[in-house]
Order: structure tokens, then sequence, then C-alpha cells
């Protein structure tokens, strides 16, 4: 087991640990937390993958996606705020 | 059990959770939010699977355009919500 | 022209940094991808010049400007985002905390400043912005750990919030 | 072999911050202190697992001089950027539209945001 897999490995289980939140969260705003979290690891997990699949083009999903999911998280927080 | 096969394994574990997350949910905004995690999740799995053309395009319709689509929706009808 | 210039320079600089790597032409570059950027730029440069540079600064105080920033990222934010992970680990460990909302005066005049001091005010030990008054530029903190004796001040200068750097005179330095 | 355990030491690191901010996130009371729990660690987190792949492309780069690890550092360097700026004004957003809605900071000393609008 390289070092690259096991950080990967880590990295989806605290993913699966932060859905609690997801799942518990009293208010939306503690859920929007969470998803907030699991967008940073997963953009990590993208980074730390281009490694082990040793294609370069892989980490450009990670910028495109680092930038996408950031206007989800934008426009929730505009309808959780009353200004849309 | 290789350490590739049991990360995925994971990924597929918050596929799951997430999409029986978005179903259970009473309050509407939790279940988007909750519809967005799914799609982020979806786009990991689609690049676990050697498609980054797949994810790229799943991270900005499903993160950004779906998530958009689905507030304004309930913006403009009914959020169900008993206390917040 | 000089406003042309620039841009053409940027936005071909831009392209080269994500081409980077695709051939062994100059180095780094395919022969094709160096065509194509300069076609891009010259295109880029036409249509933009009047957008992207609108203040009339030379060259060289652009360039002092760009260098600091990131001297100022790799070093006094650097230092500062560190001693914020340690923060956090003691909180998340220890449970001790003692929160609160704090006005701070900012002193920034320009909205590249406001905007960058508020990240990195975010992102510097215990603090998180939460909102802003547009009038005057002062931004509203949650502090995670209000030291004794600040609840009952009006409001704090933004100096106190960082022990380790002299942060906002370096925002101010880039950004103003 | 330096460059090994140079690598194996940020990845360890990032490890860490990033289980500080999930359990961060898991343990704290209300929406503010989760947001400093999540935004400082995972960012950091996130940058040292990155770190390490940038000092992979610069190990391979000098023992093979291959432009595609030249786009490897270049590319997580950008996205390593992006992720920074996208976190820190995210999580202004929530935390101004929690106020917004009503959520009040729980034992909060001071709050200085209270008689303040628009």
């Amino acid at each position: 087991m390289s070092p690259w897999m096991f950080v990967v490995t880590v990295l989806a289980g605290l993913i699966l640990l932060a859905m609690v939140r997801l799942i518990r969260g009293p208010t939306s705003a503690n859920r929007v937390v969470a998803m907030d979290a699991i967008n940073t690891l997963v953009v990590a997990i993208m980074i730390v993958l281009s490694v082990v699949f040793k294609q370069v083009i892989f980490i450009d999903v990670a910028i495109v996606y680092a930038l996408l999911s950031y206007v989800g998280v934008l426009f929730i927080a505009k309808y959780l705020g009353g200004e849309l | 059990m290789t350490p590739y096969l049991f990360f995925q394994g994971l990924v597929l574990a918050g596929l799951i959770v997430s999409g029986i997350l978005v179903v259970t949910f009473k309050d509407l905004l939790a279940a988007a939010i909750a519809s967005g995690a799914f799609s982020l999740l979806l786009a990991l799995e689609f690049y676990l699977l050697q498609a980054p053309d797949v994810a790229i395009a799943e991270a900005g319709i499903g993160a950004g355009l779906t998530t958009a689509i689905f507030i304004i929706a309930i913006r403009g009808t009914k959020r169900y919500e008993e206390e917040e | 022209m000089f406003a042309f210039i620039v841009t053409f320079l940027f936005s071909g600089g831009v392209y080269l940094l994500l081409t980077a790597g695709s051939g062994s032409v100059l180095g780094f570059w395919a022969p094709q991808e160096l065509w194509v950027g300069l076609v891009i730029s010259l295109a880029a440069a036409l249509m933009a010049r009047n957008y992207f540079f609108r203040t009339r600064r030379r060259p060289l105080d652009y360039l002092r400007r760009w260098v600091r920033a990131v001297a100022y990222v790799f070093g006094p934010f650097f230092a500062e985002l560190t001693k914020a992970n340690l923060d956090v680990a003691y909180r998340v460990l220890t449970g001790h905390m003692r929160p609160g909302i704090v006005r701070v005066k900012t002193g920034m005049k320009t909205d590249a400043a406001t905007l960058l001091m508020a990240n990195s005010i975010t992102l510097t030990p215990g603090t998180l912005t939460v909102d802003i008054d547009e009038e005057t530029n002062d931004l509203f903190i949650h502090m995670i750990d209000v030291p004794e004796g600040m609840e009952n001040r009006d409001s704090i200068e933004v100096e106190e919030l960082f022990s380790l750097f002299n942060c906002p005179s370096w925002v101010r330095r880039i950004a103003e | 072999m330096i460059w090994n355990v140079f690598i194996g030491l940020s990845l360890l690191i990032g490890l860490v911050a990033n289980t500080l901010g999930i359990v961060g996130v898991l343990r704290f009371p209300d929406v503010y202190t989760q947001l400093h729990a999540e935004t400082k660690a995972t960012t950091f987190g996130s940058i040292f697992t990155s770190l390490a792949v940038i000092l992979y492309g610069i190990s391979k780069f000098c023992q093979t001089s291959d432009g595609q690890y030249v786009t490897l550092i270049l590319h997580a360097l950008i996205a390593v950027v992006v992720l920074a700026i996208t976190n820190a004004t995210g999580a202004h957003a929530i935390a101004r539209a929690t106020y917004r809605r009503g959520h009040r900071p729980v034992k909060a000393v001071v709050d200085h945001l209270e008689g303040f609008s628009k």
C-alpha cells in the first residue's frame, strides 16, 4: 500500500465523518458547513490521486471542481441570508 | 481486497448515504444541500473511473447548475420546515 | 498603446504558465502552443485593454506589488496560518472558548485592500469575518476567544489581531 | 531519498490537520465555531497534501527532467491558490447569511453587530 493510497483512503473516511454533521446538523447552515468541508476534502483527494494515476490532466479537474463547487455554496448562502 | 477497491467502497458508501438523505429529508433546502453533496461525490466517482471529462461536466452541472435550479424552485414554491 | 502592451504581456504570461510542460521548444513549450498563445493574447489584449488596465501607474510599480503579494503569501500569511492551526487544534482538544462578535477598524481605503484584509483575517488565528460596514470599511469579526477587557470597548484596531508579523501594513503596501 | 522524508512529513501534517478540522466540525456547538475549524484546518491540511504532490513533482523533475512534471507542479500550485481564496470567501458568505437569518453565537460575551443594520 503506497503512502498516497493511504492518505486518500483516510481522507475518504473523513468525508464519511463529515457526513455525520450533514445528517445531524440542527439547522441548514450547519449542513452547508459540512458540504463545504466535503468540497475541500474532495479537491485534496483529486490532487493526490493525480499522482496515483500518473496522469497530469487529472489535476485540471481539481481546479475546475474547486471553482464550480464554490458557486453552489455561494448560492445556498445567498438564499439563507434572504438576499436572493 | 486491494487498497484501491477499499477506497472506492468508501466513496460509494458516501454516495449511498447522501442519496438516502436526499430522499428522507423533510426540509427541502436540506435535501438540496444533500443533493449537492451527492453530485460532488458522483464527480469524484467518475474521476476514479478514469473519466475526467465526465467528472468536469458533472461538477459543473451537478454542483453549480442543479443546486441553483433547486434553490430557485424552493424560493418560488414553499419550504417545508417544522422549526428553525 | 501602453495599456495594450501590459494586457498582452499579462495574458500571454498566464497562457504560458498554464501550458508549461507541453513540449520541448524553449525548454518547456510546444511550438503550436506558442503560436496559439500569441494569437489568443493579441485578441484578449485588443478586447480587454480598457477594462483590465484602468489606473495610470508605472509598470515598475505593478511589478513591485506582485512581488510583494507573493512574498506576503509565502511569508507572514503562512506563518499566521500555521499559528491559526495550532490554535484550532488547542480549541478542538480542550473545548475552551469565549466567543463574541467585535467591530474592527481597518482603515483600508480601497475595496481590494479590504477584500485581502478580510480573507487574511478569516485564515488567521481565532478570527472569522462575518460582515462589513460598507461606509467606513469596518469589519465585524467573530472571535473564538475574546481577550479579557475587550468586550467593554467600542471597537478595536486591526493591528491587535496579528501577533507575529504586521500584516495590515503589508496589505496596505500591496493593495492601496 | 531525502525527498521521500519531506513528502511523508507533509502528508502526515496534512492528514493530522484535516482530521482535526473534521473533529472540530463535529464537536463545536454553533455555526461560527464550526466554520473556524472547517476553514482553517481543512485549508491548511489541503495545502500540505498538495505540497507533498509538488515536492514529488520537483523530485521527479530533478531525476528525469520531463516536462510534464512542470505541468504537475504549476497546476497543483494554481489549485491550492484557488482553494484558499474560495474557502475564505465561502466561509465569509456562510457566516453573513447565518447572522442575517437570526442565529446568534451561543454564549457570546460581546456582540457589536447586534444593532447594526443597513
